[in-house]
């Protein structure tokens, strides 16, 4: 058998997720899940070296909810983010060099040195930005998706926040009225159990923040954050519904950060054996699993795919470690589009 | 030349823009049929449609979020805070929001917003509906702040504001808009950024914004019975201030009385005031810089007290009379 | 038979709100309906006639929401109340004439004249302040719950807002910290169908404002406001609930105002027959004619509580006219506790 | 005496309120078991319980709001932003409602609550958490603002804003938490609305804020061998403003310079030199009021733009130098 066949084969059984991709699209969003991994792991450690100043928020344990989320989306739909954003920007098409670059303040940047990890963004890949303000991106991702509608066309604009962010008055009042006027938005709700310290428990008195989508009379689904399958196929449903005019839905994707809220994180709000218990249902080690087992990927082609993600990292912080760093005279630049400040 | 309010200029204006543009879009509540709080817009929803005269929810900043999105993504909004006051609601949106994702994206992007905010005391509205806050915005890089004071700047700030690919502050006195003058039919710019002087005069220089521009000509007219000059100036852009016409007046006049609505204590006043004393014209002051701006209390209802509450023309007079008396 | 034993007779067989409550107290209802209906027409009237400035917003219709709301209340539970807000502060106990004068902008009125009608409030019933600002109320009767709580008080916070509030995320936030800190606060949503010129159905994607309170896990009851028996049977088993530490509860009553929103509202967003049908459903005839048919009072009785609530107000009118006007010299006072200004 | 740092010095005031007063509380986002952002409430929860120590949900506008509430029905909040900047999202109750409830309604209750906001740059946070609003507090009538620059102040400010009965706004330098000083242990107040002057001088006054005054210091330390003698106040009340102790040093010096960290048009500088501008003091100044500030952009994440943003020690003496030179 060819391995097109072998591929064709085994899938002809599986699930939907593994149905519509091909291998290549499978094969890539295992590499973007590894290229997050290594590119926050490669953040994580230049920080705690005292190359990278400020702080940076770790979504190592979310890879699937990102990628998953991305995988069928095209350039001209946009996505928000979040202060946990790095995931998201890769997920949705953007360079970790230029990253890496924005992180070591360089002209190079994606932000040119400006904005840094809270403020990462990839505008030509339709990455509209990550948020320093917690619910911050929900109304503008509502305001991109009416953009949306009025230039007539089929994209989406897909928010993605926190279980935290669900409190924020921003999250009623965005989810209304993208309810009311029908906008092709996605909302999606990484529910990672805690905003900061503060379990979902004591922040809210319904389980789940899809409960919620009832108030706004708009689907809420509920899905394995952890599996990129499920993430996957919740928002290809959701995207359909929404390039269709049928207006918005709320995806709660489960899962679990693996770091601390961000460096100054002592942990105290969570016990060592949740975090361990959660290790055990590592994202990619499931994707790659599933992969292996279903024949679609081999082990040695996993390994190429980690080897080539670590070397894209590697490459990527040497990239940003020489990069040019932005004049103090220049303090005030692009404050304004003419450049009058 | 044709006679327009205040109301009917911005209104004709928005036309214009919405005509010329069609990424223009209006964003409010109660903008729609009810025409708006102050019947700004009208019959605008009639004439252009739900889609392109929006009434938001009650929610201003989800709504002003949603503006700044849809400026990201390609529109030209315009948004109405049915009173500036609740722009309280939305400073998070204004201020982390449109005034710095061109910035923190490293120039990346604009956010081509407009901003309109009715304010000012005097209709018996008390203390959360007559709030004059525009110094909070011209105190926000990233931001542009107007303030027109007459039907011809209205219409001619609004399009020009419209116009900016970075967003502006729109300020208009809920006062003014009944207001007539003389308003060219064509769609004509107003620069932002440039002041104007309205009155010439030698012996002192008033710069006023808004409603003060008026209550600042009318003690000028009083004051000339008396043998003051008075120079008026109307600063009509709050940010960035056009810092040369008042160092120059200033240079002239030897004096400077600044007249504003808003609280005194860092209202726009205290940035003119602080503006001449560190320039050129400082070695030409002769007498202290006076400001006349709002007492420093939240606006009354009572009509007595709310006229109290901020300057009105025969304080402007007094003031400048015993600054310049004895000076001459 | 005495008027006593007459009055228990006709009561056995009637619904929990005419045992639960007596005589008096349902005289003292209609009263206070009188009193409200009455306030606003000499209100407007008055503003008509330029005797008083600024802007009104009258809650002519919505009598039975406010009075049936406040019934069982003690001088010791709060209100918050709304731009709208005449109406709750008659029903909690206020003075018609004290508030006259505060509209008439004198010293001897609620707020010294400083407030109006936006800002009326009556501490000294409970009542914490009108509020110019949609949903300003929502998270300040929260507030007061929780100053309950510490205070080891079993009195309750009831929170009136109207359905346009309820798309404000203030509405959201407040439900939500209510909800999970389980305070005694009711939130009564009184919705008259629009939010100034913008109808539920454009503002909200869903049918009730009391369809969101699954969102906060809370019990969201619907009533006919017009109806004060309905009004007030809801209110009693929150209020019970809530003094009995089980939380809050989101109370819809539905009702209309006759009037436009405010004086500058020229009903262009309405029909007619819309108003004509809703004056059909007059929720003091409504009460009226049941205490009547009920044998609880006579129609001479109504007579006279009908003049003295016209009496009661023609007289406030005068007590304010000759109220005293504040001192332009003053017009900084009150601004600091200490007089510091 | 006894060391503290800075964000002990506000651990022990909070401590030292609660224990004296059932009726002082805490609020805010992680203040409990994370023990703040910044670690400022520390243990506290651990000590006075979790109803006392209070963490919110993510919902800075409607905790501000129950804030509000509660120190309405007679509690004693003290609430904790997390970075200054999110005060963007609660304007709305902090303006409208609690600074302006006891005027408008007519003085019949006051609002005893205390807000703390970690504010400025200096951490790399970028420009949605180094923002230094704090002189859009000071523009409103109804709120006091102060700004400690000392472990001592922040102690002795944060007990003196609890016993207020008014809403009292406590900006905190993020950079100062972990900078130590003398702090006795005792419940003692420093007064609200009083500069102090850090050091004497008399050929230049530098009013100075928070990180500022220390800035400020160091320059004069440096100028003091150029023969330059600097007095250094630090304001520490930006409302009301204590005007009488800028007045007298500038009558004394003739020369102002006022330095700090917020964007320097409509900073607390632009009050101070219209202030003086417009006071007995002007007839005695010698030369411009020079203002350091913010400059005109957001706070940019690069560590290098990130300094150039705001006045650092070496610019406030070059700026002194070239103001007083030649004319001692
Ligand atoms: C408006 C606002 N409030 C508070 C913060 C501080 N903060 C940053 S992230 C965070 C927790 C957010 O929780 P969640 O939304 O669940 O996202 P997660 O961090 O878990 O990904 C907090 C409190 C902020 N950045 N913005
Ligand atoms: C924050 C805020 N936004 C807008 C307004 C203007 N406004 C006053 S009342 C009102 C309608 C409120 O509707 P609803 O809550 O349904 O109360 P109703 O007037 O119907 O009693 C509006 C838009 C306001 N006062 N405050
Ligand atoms: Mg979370
Ligand atoms: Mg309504």
């Amino acid at each position: 058998m060819t391995r097109a066949v072998k591929e064709a084969a085994a899938v002809s059984n599986l699930r939907e997720f593994y149905r519509h991709f091909d291998g290549d699209a499978l094969r890539d969003a295992l590499r973007r899940m590894y290229l997050i991994r290594r590119f926050e792991e490669g953040a994580e450690e230049a920080y705690t070296r005292g190359l990278i100043h400020g702080t940076m928020h770790l979504s190592i344990g979310q890879e699937a909810s990102a990628v998953g989320s991305c995988m069928d989306l095209r350039k001209t739909d946009y996505i928000t983010s979040t202060h946990r954003g790095h995931g998201h920007c890769i997920a949705k098409g953007a360079n970790p060099a230029l990253m890496f670059a924005e992180f070591f303040g360089k002209e190079e940047g994606y932000c040119r040195g400006r904005g840094g990890s809270m403020h990462i963004a990839d505008v030509e890949s339709g990455n509209l930005g990550a948020n320093g303000i917690v619910g911050g991106g929900l109304p503008i991702a509502v305001g991109a998706a009416l953009a949306i509608r009025k230039q007539k066309r089929d994209d989406v604009a897909v928010c993605f926040f926190g279980d935290g962010a669900s409190n924020e008055g921003a999250f009623h009042e965005a989810l209304n009225m993208a309810a009311i006027w029908k906008l092709p938005v996605l909302f999606i709700c990484e529910n990672n159990k805690y905003g900061m310290s503060v379990s979902t428990e004591r922040s809210m008195a319904v389980r789940n923040v899809a409960d919620r989508a009832s108030a706004y009379n708009m689907p809420g689904e509920i899905v394995d954050g952890n599996r990129i399958e499920d993430v996957s196929e919740a928002v290809m449903r959701a995207t359909a519904r929404a390039r269709n005019g049928e207006g918005p839905t709320l995806i709660e994707t489960k899962t679990y950060r693996i770091r601390g809220h961000s460096k100054s994180d002592r942990n105290r709000y969570r016990t060592r054996e949740e975090i361990e218990e959660w290790k055990t249902r590592d994202p990619i080690g499931h994707f790659e699993a599933n992969l292996e087992t279903f024949g679609i990927l081999g082990k040695d082609e996993v390994e190429a795919i980690r080897l080539a993600a670590e070397a894209e990292i590697a490459a990527g912080i040497e990239f940003a470690r020489n990069g040019t760093d932005p004049s103090p005279a220049e303090v005030a630049r692009d404050v304004y589009t003419g450049g009058a400040s | 030349m044709r006679e327009l309010s205040y109301a009917q200029a911005v209104q004709e204006a928005l036309a214009q823009a919405m005509e010329a543009d069609s990424r223009v879009f209006l964003m409010g509540e109660d903008i729609g049929v009810y025409g708006g709080a102050f019947q700004v817009t009208g019959d605008l929803v009639h004439r252009f449609g739900e889609d392109r005269v929006m009434d938001t929810p009650i929610a201003e900043l989800g709504a002003a979020g949603v503006a700044v999105g849809a400026a990201l993504a390609g529109c030209r909004p315009v948004f109405e805070f049915q009173f500036s006051d609740f722009a309280t609601l939305a400073m998070e949106q204004i201020v982390n929001q449109a005034a710095k994702i061109r910035f923190m994206l490293g120039g990346k992007v604009s956010v081509p917003l407009v901003m309109r905010f009715p304010a000012g005391s005097g209709t018996g509205a008390a203390a959360q509906h007559s709030q004059s806050l525009d110094a909070w915005f011209a105190h926000v890089p990233g931001l542009k702040v107007v303030q027109p004071s007459t039907p011809h700047d209205a219409k001619g700030l609004l399009l020009a504001a419209i116009d900016d690919p970075d967003p502006v502050m729109v300020f208009e006195h809920k006062l003014l808009y009944k207001t007539k003058g003389d308003v060219p039919e064509e769609a004509y710019r107003v620069p932002i950024g440039k002041a104007v002087v309205r009155r010439e005069g030698r012996h002192v220089t008033i710069v006023a914004t808004a409603i003060m521009v008026h209550r600042a000509l009318e003690a000028a007219e009083v004051l000339k019975g008396e043998g003051i000059e008075a120079e008026v100036i109307d600063l009509r852009t709050l940010r960035p201030l056009d810092t040369q016409t008042i160092i120059d007046s200033v240079k002239k006049t030897s004096r400077l009385v600044c007249v504003y609505e808003g609280v005194k204590t860092l209202g726009i006043g205290a940035e003119i005031s602080a503006m001449i004393a560190e320039s050129e014209a400082f070695d030409y002051l002769d007498a202290p810089i006076v400001r006349l701006g709002g007492v420093e209390a939240p606006i009354p209802y009572n009509p007595v007290l709310e006229k109290a509450a901020v300057p009105q023309s025969d304080g402007i007079v007094a003031s400048v009379r015993s600054l310049v008396t004895g000076r001459i």
